[in-house]
């Protein structure tokens, strides 16, 4: 069973937040924060390219807005020729039987793989390494055979600027509660991990972490079932989709907004910037999917890559940076942290009027 | 009067009974006009087509199960959850060692042998309705396989993970394996006495009793066959995930599709009419259904909706001229 | 023929919700003997031989089996006793071939695999010995079999058994004569054979045809008893228990028979053919025919359920094919299903609910439960009342009713809309002697009332009594036409179409 | 008729109606919850209880309908979820937009039990695979709808029904809209199906469809009327959730199997011909009752999980054996 408090990891992210990264300055999406460059002139090929995509599944509102800033980006490359989106539809079982499919159609010239599970997926990733370059990104794969993997610092960094700013902002002893969706995802749990690591550190009170399926209405009453037994000072949570409804517990109780942890969607953002109150927003930057292209070009190209790992920075929206973010333009559940801005088709490939 | 029902005038040519051979070749053909259609006749071989039928193992060995229990007017809702807990239990306990894969085997087909015989003993002893049973069964399954673990468990060795990914050629073991189960379940249902007590039950349990068919018995038997089934998906899934989370039989909704295959393939959820080919047919529908969609480059949620109206349309497709009232 | 019985019920008794099916009862039949078991619809026959074979657990009594206990807690066990049983309902599967349903539960097996082969040929030498098998293929399958043929089925389920004890209830109900004759002969071979017997039947020509010992049920109780067989007006006598002249109510008179008005002209579709039929306002007129004779069909498609497809229907002089039920009970026909449990009652609903289901279903969807244009709760309670329906109350549910009161509770529902023509299926199918009369009597105050009535019974001593014309059905199509009072074998002999009438 | 002239039968007792178990349950299990917490027994404790039942009850209620008439109802959680995501894009922040948009969404609801009755009725295809297929379409739809994520937000006007709570009330001191709103709908449903004649119908089409049908019951009306009521009481329940949580799009799985549960709880006879709305209300908060008190015991979502399942059964075999005790 994987392991989600490695302190080794855990550190080496907690650096990472701090690294200041290499590649074009204000293109995040370019940047990468550890050396190691891999030479792929053995994958040169011309153009135009056939890249096909192996997605996991756009089955929730961040996949949404990545496979958007994916399929803008691959609209700048004019060497693309075309793009072959399979979609597993959040099962490992089909994930597999697609890129099975696409290894038998041999018409890709890259294979983009963003895998359900890790390690499900290994295999069927190490069979198509056998045939031609392949790019994995978000989640990883137990085999280092991919051109390169990309993904920012990760969950440790996430739950460590969330828990850093709210031991920043509260009292020693101050309750903290801690909202997560739900077990056993990776990335979740090491969020999970990162902050309860840093929050306990700090001696605040942890007087609880319940999972939320990521269900508005019962976020809403756990919190007011909380309140009703006691104060809480500051709210934690895994990931944003549901924080405006745990602001609106708050709200609808009559009591004041606490100190608040949510992620970069745009109702949040609002919400926040809307009552002023005092909070900060991890992200978990959905233009990853734009990197993942843009490895694979630069892979058809013979052009070098981070390798193993492309590791992109992970900024935070805080108080300073929020106006900066917030668009009422865009639908609820729009990830700001897309660096998308300055595209082609924004807001309104996006979803924004 | 009801005569009537019973009275059908003779037909020559049984349709409801070609239904499903008929759906199947309105599916092969789609599948071949899209690809020519496409330009995209690399996936025309033989070979291509194999891997088409490999698409839905999983899938077919539950729906196997799942037409024992519907043909003897049951239902088993608890498959989904059942896969997870055997496909975690199998990997947690081989635990990457060779040596412990038949241990493990023995223990999944144990724990589907218990899960059925405790659907068939609620349903005939306490007399609950198949569907709120198997829910309830579902329910709790899930809920103490979660209590346990909450990601991949355990790890299957590479000496099992040959189950899902060995083979000859591009012939694999699983899909023989699958193959031979189908054939042993028709074996089951047509030559032997449980499987036509299956239809005797399922098709009218009074008139059984009364043939002297001890009718609980064989709906637990078909129970018990059903969660063997499920278990030997889970094995196969832990084998293709080289590990075993709780969350695969539900995100696979098993339970619903292969209810719905088994229906497709003229199976009647009433019981007592249908077989194990017409289930076999109704699980290549789906793989083509979802190589089309591949093919043509469905997005995901155009996807889902064709398949709602595709499943209700197939089993329109016959039921419609059925006298029966349904609800 | 030794005299120690095979089999000796002794004092079973049996209730069920609302109806108390046996008291005490006892019954004995001995090897190579027929025992005919005689009685009223409703009597308790089926009852009893369901709980010789273990169908149903007696409440008292004890059953002695070659003077061993045998109180048989599931079929199979009397079947493995060598007892094997002619269920009056079918027992077939449709969906089944021919040779599966009759090898059910107990297919030929080579080791653990089933020979089919065997059970065909098998299956095809039972059925020869009815001259069936050239009609019937072994795999046909059920479902497309006609009534008769699949009673034949039946028979050939029950005699490859080669069981000890025989019980054939009313075996013949969908025979023709010529059917008939090769039941007997192989009654007789099995009598030889010295199997025992057990013979239910409403027909007194098959008692004196078969019989060696008559017990007759009535009421659940066993009315009578014979060693030898007796001449049928005693059976019939102990069998009615009283005197027939009030059981049925007096014919109308001349003056009571009004005009037409439901009338038929060459009305024909997939089980009919050239109808032309006159009902008269006033009159009672009866359908005989045996099953498949199309008399439901009939009654179907004046209901329009099947409609007809040719010819012409006209009520009042207003054209009258109806194509479906609820236009026929507008025009003012009325049905009352013979199949009461399967086709009249919802019998999780109040008696109440019964009575008012037209009613109800000719009212506004979202009008009161109360009361609407046909009926009211006071009136149905009146109604009910009217007609002594026994309940606990209204409220209950009538699946707890014994059938007479159940089938009155259905009658209510008709007389509530106060239709012009009201057809009767087996309208004392299953009912005591005393809701029968009941039935009768009621039958003919909604003749008196101008109602015209359509009864159909496969009961032939019924339809004598009850109707004021009786119209004999044959093949799909009316063949004769007798006043009231006709002779029994008249009706038979028009019937089965056969020219003479065999003992 | 009347000139008949039989004697008068008069024997008729009451027989009292037995009360149904799931009130006693709820009963026990509401002292059980206060008893945990007496913060419960305060106005804002049982307050907030009834606001989050609320859409469970009115669900489960209309589902009632398909489940008396015999058949079942898998795409109520799927029209929930189409409900929030397609107001959410339709009101697009207009205020104003409230009650034109509530309209499109129960007409919607209305074509969608439309369309589910006439698969059933006369496609003739079973209403559980009827109603799974419509389930898969209806998500599907909303997912395309929206592009997978929420497009806009929902007013605070068409949040009111869910969310808003009247406050400064005497001794309640505040009253959630919802529980009126679960009130005046509850008592609608109840009206419609135990004091109307379609009640009765329904009732007997799911107790015996071939005799309603030749006793002259428009079997097929009836049965689509069941669906369509099933169907517009999720739209509201969607109205009400979305109000309560806002948007999200996955806002209605799962509550097809937590109304099927909770009128099952309530007695209702599965396949058809016996049921009761104020008990299938009873059920939906019985459900909700046990969910709280597991919360206040503090027990995790799986133990929750195998309660549920327990519970379901034990329910199921309860009512059986009281059945075959009573007959009824
Ligand atoms: N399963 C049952 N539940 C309730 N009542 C029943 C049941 N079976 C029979 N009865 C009732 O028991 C009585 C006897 O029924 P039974 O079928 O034995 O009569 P029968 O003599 O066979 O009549 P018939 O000549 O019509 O076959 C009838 O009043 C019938 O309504
Ligand atoms: N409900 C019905 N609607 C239409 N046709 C029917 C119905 N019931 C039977 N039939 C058909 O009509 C023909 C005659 O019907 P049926 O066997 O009922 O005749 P019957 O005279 O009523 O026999 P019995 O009353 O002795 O059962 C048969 O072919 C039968 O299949
Ligand atoms: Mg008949
Ligand atoms: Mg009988």
């Amino acid at each position: 069973a994987p392991n989600f408090d490695d302190p080794a990891e855990f550190a080496r992210q907690k650096a990472l937040l701090t690294t200041t990264p290499m590649g074009p300055a204000d293109m995040p999406w370019e940047q990468y924060l550890v050396d190691g460059m891999k030479d792929t002139a053995s994958f040169k090929k011309e153009g135009p390219y056939t890249v096909c995509f192996s997605n996991a599944g756009v089955n929730n509102p961040w996949r949404v807005v990545g496979f958007t800033d994916l399929q803008q980006e691959v609209a700048l490359h004019p060497e693309i020729g075309e793009l072959v989106h399979v979609d597993a539809e959040g099962s490992d079982d089909k994930q597999i039987a697609d890129i099975d499919d696409l290894l038998a159609g041999g018409k890709c010239s890259i294979l983009i793989v963003s895998p359900n599970t890790t390690a499900a997926l290994t295999p069927a990733v190490e069979k198509a390494c056998a045939v031609l370059p392949v790019i994995v990104f978000d989640r990883g794969v137990n085999t280092d055979c991919p051109v390169t993997f990309v993904h920012p610092v990760g969950g440790y960094g996430f739950g460590i600027q969330g828990a850093e700013f709210i031991a920043a902002n509260v009292k020693k002893g101050a309750n903290v509660l801690m909202l997560r969706i739900l077990p056993g995802v990776d990335v979740l749990e090491t969020r999970y991990s990162g902050g309860k690591h840093v929050l306990e550190d700090a001696g605040l009170n942890i007087v609880g972490a319940e999972f939320t399926d990521g269900d508005n209405a019962k976020t809403k009453s756990i919190v007011e079932d909380y309140l009703q037994r006691g104060t809480i000072d500051a709210v934690w949570m895994d990931a944003g989709a549901t924080a405006v409804a745990a602001v609106e517990a708050f709200q609808d109780g009559g009591y004041p907004i606490p100190v608040f942890v949510g992620e970069d969607q745009q109702d949040y953002l609002q919400t926040w910037q809307a009552n002023g109150m005092t909070a900060i927003a991890p992200t978990y930057p959905t233009y990853q999917w734009r990197t993942a292209i843009i490895a694979a070009v630069k892979t058809l190209k013979g052009e070098a890559v981070p390798s193993p790992e492309w590791i992109l920075p992970q900024p935070a929206i805080t108080m300073d940076t929020l106006d900066k973010f917030v668009n009422p333009k865009m639908p609820p559940l729009h990830y700001a942290m897309c660096g998308c801005e300055a595209m082609a088709n924004y807001p309104t490939a996006w979803g924004g009027q | 009067m009801t005569d009537l029902i019973a009275t059908r005038p003779k037909l020559a040519f049984r349709f409801d009974r070609w239904a499903p051979a008929l759906l199947l070749a309105i599916a092969l053909l789609a599948y071949v006009v899209i690809a020519l259609y496409t330009g995209q006749t690399q996936y025309l071989t033989v070979d291509n087509l194999i891997s088409v039928l490999g698409r839905s193992i999983a899938l077919g060995i539950t729906a196997v199960g799942q037409t024992f229990a519907i043909l003897v007017a049951s239902i088993d809702l608890s498959v989904a959850s059942l896969i997870s807990a055997v496909s975690v239990l199998t990997s947690v306990i081989m635990n990457g060692n060779p040596a412990m894969v038949l241990p493990a085997i023995a223990a999944a087909l144990a724990l589907g042998l218990v899960v059925g015989l405790v659907n068939g003993l609620i349903i005939t002893r306490l007399e609950v309705n198949p569907l709120i049973a198997t829910l309830g069964m579902s329910l709790i399954i899930q809920g103490c396989l979660s209590a346990f673990v909450s990601n991949f468990a355990g790890s299957v060795p590479p000496e099992f993970q040959v189950f899902a990914y060995g083979g000859f050629g591009s012939l694999s073991y699983s899909l023989i394996f699958l193959a031979l189960l189908a054939v042993a379940a028709w074996f089951v249902l047509r030559h032997t006495r449980f499987g036509s007590d299956i239809y005797a039950v399922g098709g009218n349990k009074d008139a059984a009793r009364v043939a002297g068919i001890k009718t609980a018995r064989v709906t637990i038997g078909a129970h018990i066959l059903c969660s063997l089934c499920a278990a030997m998906a889970g094995l196969y899934l832990a084998s293709r995930l080289r590990s075993g989370a709780p969350w695969i039989g539900s995100d696979g909704v098993y339970d619903l599709e292969s209810i719905a295959v088994v229906v497709i393939g003229g199976t009647i959820l009433a019981g007592g009419r249908g077989g194990i080919w017409g289930t076999m047919a109704g699980v290549i529908i789906f793989s083509l259904i979802d190589s089309i969609f591949n093919l043509a480059g469905v997005d995901a949620f155009a996807k889902q909706v064709l398949r709602g109206i595709i499943i209700v349309a197939a089993v329109a497709f016959y039921a419609v001229r059925s006298k029966r009232l349904v609800a | 023929m030794s005299d120690t019985p095979v089999i000796a019920m002794a004092h079973i008794s049996k209730s069920f919700p609302g109806v108390r099916a046996l008291n005490d009862v006892s019954f004995a039949c001995h090897a190579g003997q027929v025992h005919a078991l005689v009685g009223e619809n409703g009597a308790g026959k089926s009852t009893l031989i369901k709980i010789l074979s273990g169908v149903y657990r007696p409440d008292a009594g004890n059953i002695v089996l070659n003077g061993a206990n045998a109180n048989f807690k599931h079929p199979v066990e009397s079947l493995r006793a060598g007892i094997s049983v002619i269920y009056q309902e079918f027992s077939l599967l449709p969906e089944r071939t021919v040779a599966q349903n009759i090898f059910l539960g107990r297919e030929p097996r080579k080791g653990l695999v089933l020979d089919h082969a065997a059970m065909r040929s098998e299956t095809r030498r039972v059925l020869d010995l009815f001259g069936a098998g050239a009609r019937v293929s072994p795999d046909a399958l059920v479902a497309d079999l006609d009534v008769a043929t699949q009673q034949m089925v039946e028979i050939a389920k029950a005699i490859s058994l080669d069981a000890r004890v025989v019980v054939m209830d009313e075996p013949t109900a969908a025979l023709n004569e010529a059917e008939c004759e090769v039941l007997f002969a192989t009654v007789d071979k099995l009598r030889e054979r010295g199997t025992a017997i057990i013979y239910i039947t409403h027909r007194m020509r098959e008692v004196t045809r078969l019989a060696d010992r008559v017990t007759v049920l009535k009421d659940g109780e066993v009315a009578a008893h014979f060693d030898t067989p007796p001449a049928p007006d005693a059976i019939v006598r102990a069998m009615v228990g009283r005197d027939i002249a009030d059981y049925y109510a007096p014919p109308a008179t001349q003056a009571e028979i009004g005009a037409p008005v439901l009338s038929v002209r060459n009305g024909g579709n997939a089980f009919l053919r050239h109808i032309d039929l006159d009902l008269r306002a006033g009159e009672i007129v009866g359908f005989a025919g045996i099953q498949g004779a199309g008399r439901v069909a009939l009654a179907m498609a004046l209901f329009g359920q099947v409609p007809f497809t040719t010819g012409t229907v006209t009520l009042n002089g207003a054209n009258a094919a109806f194509a479906n039920p609820r236009d026929a009970i507008r025009g003012g026909v009325g049905l009352l299903p013979g199949d009461r449990k399967a086709e009249a009652l919802v019998l999780m609903q109040s008696v109440r609910d019964n009575g008012l289901l037209t009613a109800r279903a000719f009212s506004p969807l979202v009008g009161t439960q109360k009361s609407n244009a046909h009926a009211s709760l006071s009136s149905m309670d009146a109604l009910l009342d009217q007609m002594q329906v026994k309940a606990a109350s209204y409220e209950q549910d009538i699946k707890f009713l014994s059938g007479g009161n159940q089938q009155k509770a259905v009658v209510a529902r008709w007389l509530a809309l106060k239709p012009k023509v009201l057809i009767f299926v087996e309208p004392t199918r299953g009912i005591d002697v005393n809701a029968k009369a009941g039935i009768y009597h009621l039958m003919r105050d909604l003749a008196r009332a101008g109602t015209a009535i359509m009864m159909i019974s496969s009961d032939l001593p019924e339809v004598i009594g009850a109707a004021d014309r009786i119209v004999v059905m044959r093949a799909g199509t009316i063949v004769a036409e007798f006043p009231h009072g006709a002779a029994e074998t008249d009706l038979m002999l028009a019937a089965t179409g056969e020219t003479e009438v065999a003992a | 008729m009347t000139e008949q002239t039989l004697p008068h039968a008069d024997r008729r007792k009451r027989q009292l109606p037995q009360i149904n178990p799931v009130y006693f349950v709820l009963a026990a299990l509401i002292v059980a919850i206060v008893v945990m917490n007496p913060a419960f027994a305060e106005p804002t404790g049982y307050m907030n209880f009834l606001k989050r039942a609320a859409p469970l009850a009115i669900l489960a209620a209309g589902q009632l309908y398909v489940i008396v008439s015999g058949g079942f109802d898998l795409s109520v959680g799927s029209v929930i979820t189409l409900v929030v995501v397609g107001s959410s894009i339709l009101s697009n922040n207009d205020p104003n937009s409230t009650w034109w948009v509530i309209a499109t969404m129960f007409a919607i609801g209305a074509g969608v039990g439309l369309i589910n009755g006439l698969v059933v009725c006369y496609l003739k295809v079973p209403s559980l695979i009827a109603t799974l297929g419509m389930m898969i379409t209806l998500n599907g739809v909303a997912f395309m709808w929206s592009g997978g994520s929420p497009r806009g937000y929902l007013t605070d006007q068409f949040r009111f029904f869910g969310r808003v709570n009247i406050s400064d009330l005497p001794l309640i001191r505040i009253l959630p809209v919802a529980l009126i709103v679960l009130i005046v709908l509850g008592f609608a449903l109840y009206w419609l199906m135990h004091r109307t004649n379609l009640g009765r119908m329904i009732h007997a089409i799911g107790d015996n469809p071939r005799a309603a049908n030749l006793a002259g019951v428009p079997v097929n009306r009836v049965r689509i009327l069941a669906f369509i009521v099933s169907s517009l009481s999720a739209v509201a329940a969607g109205i009400m959730l979305g109000g309560f949580a806002g948007v999200s799009t996955d806002v209605g799985t799962g509550y097809e199997l937590q109304a099927i549960t909770a009128a099952v709880l309530g007695g209702a006879q599965l396949l058809g011909g016996r049921g009761s709305v104020p008990a299938a209300i009873a059920g939906a908060l019985t459900l909700n009752a046990i969910f709280t008190l597991l919360n206040f015991l503090g027990l995790p979502q799986p133990i929750r999980q195998v309660v549920q399942g327990l519970i379901l059964i034990a329910a199921v075999a309860v009512a059986m054996q009281r059945r075959k005790h009573t007959g009824r």
